[in-house]
């Protein structure tokens, strides 16, 4: 490639522009530069899709059926956006080593060397600034979003506190080698291998695990908390979507792991109460 | 008191130095010593530990829940027998027990251990000498790596087959567990141990590493550790994933006593290397190689040590305390009698980070220190690229937990561990910047090594974002123990980490072997690796954001288009390492004879001559100029000086 | 005497002071990597003692046959009580004892005091001897078994770590009296016997902390756990 | 693009190999290193497959036709298993290839005379057991219950029952779902009751009269299911391991297929 041996235009008359401006400038007149940037600008381009194709392929099965499904796709998608710049700009920086900057073949060490540039200070400050700027602002949108959801999932209200309101329903969750056992305790300890949700009403989940550690993972709503042998722990949803969903096991427990998942069936209210009216009546010995 | 009155004296550099008494001929014991009698030793003394066990224990013990305890104790005495045998047989005690009773070691002792004038021998051997050590550590970490890449080869089969199922669920699992742990053993060794034992003593100018004989302890017993590992495929496996989480690994058959003992002799074998690494780098470095003038691989080996050497204990103990549930019958992980899951996810998990970077760092480092000598500039902004290392080791032991978003242990516990896990994207960008930079309109040589750090800087971004999700707990409660996570932590540890390591040994191939990496075979075999290791882990991210969770063996008809690409994907990385590995065999027999320094380096490892003698260098080096002086003056800086000067000017007349 | 006026290593030729420098600097080093195990002990044993999972810290029989777990185990009630705390103590002290005698060694052989130096190393490797045997009465002679709970098997760990460090100090120990006889280590040379001390220095907090867990950290702060299995409180 | 640039060395004009014979030689080896790779990779693959092939196929076949609660007649199929709490001269252990397993669940129960179970689809099948082995109490009470079946009911020693006692359950025969949602969900749990400790006993150690179970459940549409155990009677933590956790023993697969 000549392009770089190429001598940029004279910079007209000298202003009373600080000079580091008058850096940036002239560095925005060389030709690699320009091209670097217009690569960025592509590769950010091409890149852009993602952030649907990565929502798409979350969606295959009826997600988002909650609130925290939905914030959940809220933070993947912002993430790639705002990683796509800093991604696009490296790419480029890579293709156009290839294709751009001179490449020297054969056995020995190049004759010529290339430029020696030790450190850049403008370059590295924009680096440094921007890319703790990106972090910050991951890390507050993450923080933001983890107390919202903790709100959503009532993750922060404790067993006893919880029934509370009227509206709201609490399940057991039971995970043990290697299916899942749902209780509705505010329904004479009804008992169901399918777990069925009311729609649009809050949701306690109780879990636990009577052997090994396995992983509640209500895929399409967005919940995941382990179920820990000698420990209770917490989460709640409100599904807002009817329709069949999926629980899995998302924690290796033995050998039936891959086996141990079921149905999330969310039915309308009278729908739900008529199912606990049917299988509830009895009290669980 | 007096032990002898005449002291003879030996020559060593042109001075002369008082000799302790010969014992015998030089070497003493270790003459007859070799790998031989340790396989000899430790296959006989398991036996005999494991039959004198199976005699003294009733055949019908049992534990408290009715599991026959004599397969136990006699696989656990077998095991026992054959780490202590084989470190008996190959002479590991020796040097120990000649300083308990004072027979201290003699010039010429030293130079047998070296492995002076024995040939082909010295390979064979409890040999002290760094350059052995190396190529002994590249030749295991190779067999290692081979193993594994095997078991996840036949893992790809199961999943790939999505019609029918090969193995049973059980041995899936146990394949999974033993294909993470060997890969993450292999992987922490692959370039601290090859690399960081033949080059970095070379690189600062130094003789030895600062401990010659703790060298080739911490090799012996990595070497000891690996056959246990493969052990454990005959005892029924490691069902539990290459964490073993408690307590099922506490379920699994005895099996998992060989990965606890694995990890238990092989965390010793790290911490001895870490040591005798730091000590090394810290006190032996040549004169004039003040901090700014050391490369920065040294710098990423001496991280990689530092953390090798605060975490793995974590690690050990974690797995003693597990033993000690099984055998012992103790309760530290059984929930019932008061033991806490947690409490294993914590102790594993503190090593558990600090080790991805154990990883990642020294193979990164490689990457930056071949580059100056291929684009012919200095490595740019050397401090930005120190800055990152530091910046990794600082906040590496306070991101455990983010491994424990969703188990509930402490909820309140997230912010803080989300806030310093994103934080760390600060010091590794830091050090993409200097990759970057250091392409920076440099004219690319084009070798292999060089576009292996293409491949590197590709993966690590993708790796790098996909990190990102996973890094924040709202993202992560989808993600988490999902196959996002396996292909995230491949494009980390493969991508970045296994090609760097690639990209290293192709560098430093001329000087270890004399001979060049077969440019040809060796860009094939890469280059088919990084195109079906992009299809293999792509694909599996899109089965992650479908929602398939890890480590099962079947799953739901959605996935299985993303299952197959991955399957085939994974068979052509297969290809591709194989034939990288053959021209790796290919270029030690007959390769092309390299001169001493084929790459036009300016770091002091190229300056011995190859084949490198037993003392690297007749006269210590010393050093006198920052690393990476390649380079021109920039052309653009002088005119923008011009510009500056003329600026000021008016700037005067005004 | 193989002590010439400019003592330098037989091997490489460099200077005895150099040498101890690079050996002192891998002790600190080995001596942060047992810092980092001693430490995962004091999390082991903290950890479980706040949380005393299905309330099972506790030396079992009271809490454990409440048999609420749906467990089939058996749990048979065990009369295990606490371990009495002064022989931790005691065997601390024991061990400092042997400490100093160490470094009085170590000082006399920097002074020239080879008697000094032989003696100092001889008593102190008997007194560390003397050391396992208490640990070794005070570990088969504990209320409980490893069987009976978290309690008892923290407790048991942090003594096998003490047994395990003083292996070590016994090995070390008769190495430096043995060389110390044989005039290995004397005026010119004796940075072995001070790395001796440092070690044994160490192995005493590492003894200290263990004794600090067994007094202070006894009866848990949790007094009423989640029950094993359920969603019940006991 | 970026491979050419790397291929563009080495080639056998270059300065790396010698001529044309080293180039082939070059080439044969590397060749060689594939094959010898894909070969261990297929073998160790096909060994371990052929060490682990599940226990033969119990099939059931259909006798006749049998009214279901809906009236219409459907085919009716049946199956036979028993239970036994450790092998003997008279049932002997079900064979495993992996010899380690032979030391680990010598003496563990099993049941006879195959884990890989398979009944027509869209029909109704009544599966007898023989419940030979003692019992107690069982983690989790769901499972002391009948789920999936016609009527919710089992035939325990000629009485039809819905539930046994929490704490006098031998075994159970859990059916769950397998993670493919193009098929039917189906999930049956059949507690099986223990034998009291002082049942009368035959000279292999087994009852003279074991527990009696039948039960009867319609099939739907095609699919593949696993079950297990749900009763600890393994080893190891919570009696989870061992014979638990291995097919053959206390799990295995249910195929649900078109006749």
């Amino acid at each position: 490639m000549s392009a770089d041996t190429l001598i940029p235009e004279e910079p007209e008359a000298p202003t009373n522009r600080p000079p580091s401006m008058q850096r940036v400038r002239l560095w925005l007149q060389r030709p690699y530069a320009r091209k670097v940037l217009i690569l960025t600008v592509l590769i950010g381009f091409l890149l852009l899709p993602l952030a649907w194709l990565l929502l798409a392929g979350m969606n295959q099965t009826g997600a988002p059926a909650s609130e925290i499904m939905k914030d959940i796709e809220q933070t993947v998608f912002v993430f790639t956006l705002v990683s796509i710049p800093i991604t696009a700009f490296v790419f480029a920086v890579l293709v156009y080593s290839l294709i751009g900057w001179r490449q020297i073949s054969g056995d020995e060490p190049p004759m010529q060397d290339s430029p020696a540039i030790r450190t850049n200070t403008i370059g590295v400050i924009l680096w440094t600034v921007s890319s703790t700027l990106l972090a910050m602002f991951l890390v507050v949108w993450g923080l933001v979003e983890l107390a919202q959801i903790t709100a959503n999932s009532y993750g922060t209200i404790s067993a006893d506190e919880q029934p509370g309101q009227k509206s709201s329903e609490i399940i057991n969750v039971t995970g043990q080698q290697w299916v899942w056992t749902f209780e509705y305790p505010e329904h004479n300890g009804l008992t169901s291998d399918i777990l069925y949700l009311p729609l649009d009403r809050p949701v306690y989940f109780n879990v636990t695990s009577k052997d090994v550690i396995h992983n509640f993972w209500a895929v399409e709503l967005g919940v995941k908390i382990d179920a820990n042998p000698g420990a209770i722990t917490q989460t709640g949803v409100t599904a807002n979507k009817l329709g069949t969903f999926n629980v899995r096991c998302a924690e290796l427990c033995g050998m039936h792991h891959a086996y141990m998942q079921t149905q999330i069936q969310v039915l309308e209210q009278d729908a739900f109460d008529s199912w606990v009216r049917e299988s509830g009546g009895k009290k669980t010995s | 008191m007096s032990v002898e009155t005449a002291v003879e004296t030996k020559t060593i550099f042109g001075s002369e130095v008082p000799q302790p008494p010969q014992h015998g001929a030089a070497g003493g014991v270790m003459r007859g010593l070799n790998f031989g009698t340790g396989l000899v030793g430790g296959i006989g003394l398991a036996a005999v530990a494991g039959w004198i066990t199976a005699i003294l224990t009733p055949s019908s013990a049992s534990n408290a829940s009715f599991a026959p305890m004599e397969p136990t104790y006699v696989y656990l005495a077998v095991l026992l027998g054959w780490v202590v045998g084989f470190m008996l047989g190959i002479g590991a005690f020796v040097g120990p027990l000649r300083w308990v009773v004072g027979r201290d070691v003699t010039h010429a002792d030293a130079e047998y251990m070296a492995g002076k004038d024995l040939g082909r021998k010295r390979y064979w051997k409890y040999t002290t000498d760094h350059k052995v050590v190396g190529i002994q550590y590249l030749i295991v970490t190779m067999l290692l790596l081979g193993f594994a890449g095997l078991l996840a080869m036949l893992i790809r089969t199961e999943l790939g087959m999505t019609w029918t199922s090969l193995f049973t669920p059980a041995f899936y699992n146990s394949m999974i567990g033993t294909h993470g742990i060997a890969m993450i053993i292999g992987m922490i060794v692959v370039v601290s141990g090859p690399l960081g034992n033949f080059i970095v003593p070379m690189m600062i100018g130094a003789r030895d590493m600062a401990f010659p004989r703790l060298n080739a302890l911490s090799l012996w017993l990595f070497v000891a550790a690996v056959p246990m590992l493969v052990s454990s495929m005959f005892m029924g496996g490691i069902q539990d994933g290459w964490s073993v989480y408690q307590p099922l690994a506490s379920q699994a058959p005895v099996g998992m006593l060989g990965y606890q003992m694995t990890i238990i002799v092989f965390a010793i074998s790290t911490a001895v290397a870490s040591v005798n690494l730091m000590t090394t780098i810290l006190t032996m470095r040549a004169k004039g190689m003040t901090w700014s003038r050391t490369p920065i691989f040294v710098y990423g080996i001496f991280a990689a040590s530092i953390m090798g050497l605060y975490a793995f204990p974590f690690f050990q103990y974690s797995q003693i305390l597990g033993l000690a549930d099984r055998v012992f019958a103790t309760s530290f992980f059984d929930p019932l009698n008061g033991g806490s899951v947690w409490l294993y996810e914590n102790l594993f998990w503190l090593l558990g980070h600090p080790e991805v970077y154990v990883i990642l760092i020294p193979s990164t480092a490689v990457a930056l220190e071949l580059m100056p000598v291929f684009l012919r500039k200095p490595l740019f902004s050397f401090n930005f690229a120190v800055a990152g290392i530091v910046g990794v080791v600082a906040l590496s032991g306070l991101v455990w937990a983010h491994h424990m978003y969703m188990t509930g242990w402490a909820p309140a516990a997230n912010y803080p561990f989300m806030l310093s896990t994103e934080l760390i994207s600060i010091p590794v960008g830091f050090l993409v910047l200097v990759a970057i930079g250091t392409f920076w309109r440099g004219t690319a040589w084009t070798r292999l090594p060089l576009m292996a750090v293409y491949a590197v800087i590709f993966n690590k971004m993708i790796g790098g974002v996909t990190g990102v999700y996973l890094s924040d707990v709202p993202a992560d409660q989808y993600f988490h123990g999902s196959m996002f996570v396996v292909a995230h932590f491949h494009f980390m540890l493969m991508g970045a980490g296994l090609f760097g390591a690639m990209a290293g040994i192709a560098y430093f191939f001329p000087k270890m072997t004399g001979r060049f990496l077969d440019e040809r075979t060796g860009s094939i075999g890469l280059w088919t690796a990084f195109v079906g290791f992009q299809i293999t882990f792509i694909s599996m991210f899109v089965a992650g954001l479908q929602g398939q969770p890890r480590r099962v063996l079947d799953f739901d008809d959605q996935f299985n288009l993303s299952n197959w690409i991955s399957t085939i994907g994974a068979y052509v990385i297969g290809i591709g390492m194989l034939i990288f590995l053959s021209a790796i065999i290919n270029s030690w027999r007959s390769g092309v004879i390299a001169s001493s320094n084929p790459w036009g380096s300016k770091s002091l490892e190229w300056q011995t001559e190859t084949p490198v003698p037993l003392e690297n260098f007749p006269v210590l080096p010393v050093v006198t100029e920052r690393p990476y002086n390649y380079g021109v003056p920039d052309p653009y800086e002088a005119e923008l000086d011009s510009i500056d000067e003329d600026l000021t000017e008016k700037a005067g007349t005004k | 005497m193989s002590t010439s006026t400019f003592p330098v290593s037989p091997t490489t030729g460099e200077p005895i002071s150099t040498i101890a420098r690079r050996s002192r600097l891998g002790l600190w080093l080995v001596i942060v990597a047992d810092i980092a195990g001693t430490i995962a002990l004091v999390i082991s044993y903290t950890y479980l003692w706040s949380l005393n999972v299905n309330g099972g810290w506790a030396p079992p029989g009271a809490t454990l046959t409440a048999n609420q777990t749906n467990s089939t185990l058996p749990t048979t009630p065990s009369t295990a009580t606490f371990a009495v705390e002064w022989p931790f103590w005691g065997i601390l002290l024991v061990l400092i004892v042997a400490t100093a005698l160490m470094w009085f060694g170590y000082r006399s052989a920097r002074s020239g005091n080879h008697a000094g130096l032989i003696a100092g190393a001889g008593l102190s490797f008997l007194v560390t001897v003397a050391v396992l045997v208490f640990q070794w009465i005070q570990m088969s002679t504990f209320p409980f078994g490893a069987g009976d709970g978290a309690y008892a098997s923290a407790v048991l760990l942090l003594c096998a770590s003490n047994i395990f460090h003083l292996f070590l100090l016994l090995f070390i120990g008769m190495g430096i009296f043995m060389r110390a006889r044989k005039g290995l280590i004397d005026k010119t040379n004796w940075y072995q016997a001070q790395l001796a001390s440092y070690y044994m220095t160490w192995v005493c907090i590492a003894f200290l902390l263990g004794a600090i867990l067994t007094t202070f950290l006894v009866e848990s702060p949790n007094t009423d756990p989640a029950i094993f299995g359920t969603f019940k409180q006991q | 693009m970026v491979a050419a640039v790397g291929l563009k060395f080495g080639s056998c004009k270059g300065a790396f190999v010698g001529n044309e014979r080293v180039c082939v030689k070059k080439f044969l080896v590397t060749f060689l290193t594939v094959l010898l790779g894909g070969a261990i990779v297929a073998g160790v693959g096909v060994f371990n497959a052929v060490q682990q092939e599940a226990p033969p196929v119990l099939i059931a076949n259909v006798v006749g036709t049998k009214t279901a609660p809906s009236g219409e007649e459907m085919p009716h199929a049946e199956l036979y298993l028993d239970v036994y709490p450790n092998s003997s001269a008279q049932v002997p252990q079900p064979e495993t290839k992996s010899p380690i397993n032979n030391v680990l669940l010598a003496g563990q129960p099993f049941y006879h005379p195959s884990t890989s179970l398979q009944v027509p689809s869209n029909s109704l099948v009544t599966i007898h057991f023989r419940q030979y082995d003692s019992g107690g109490q069982i983690y989790n009470p769901y499972f002391s219950k009948v789920h999936g079946t016609v009527d919710g009911t089992m035939k325990w020693n000629g009485n039809k029952v819905t539930e046994i006692k929490p704490d006098e359950v031998g075994h159970t025969f859990t059916v769950h779902q397998y993670p493919e949602s193009t098929q039917p969900y189906f999930f049956m749990s059949i507690p099986l009751p223990m034998n009291k400790a002082n049942a009368k006993t035959d000279k292999m150690g087994y009852p003279v009269d074991p527990q009696i179970v039948s039960v009867t459940f319609m099939t739907g549409e095609a699919g593949s299911y696993v079950w297990n155990c749900e009763f600890p009677c393994g080893d190891l933590y919570q009696e989870f391991g061992g014979p638990m956790q291995t097919r053959g023993w206390m799990a295995g697969t249910f195929d649900v297929v078109d006749a």
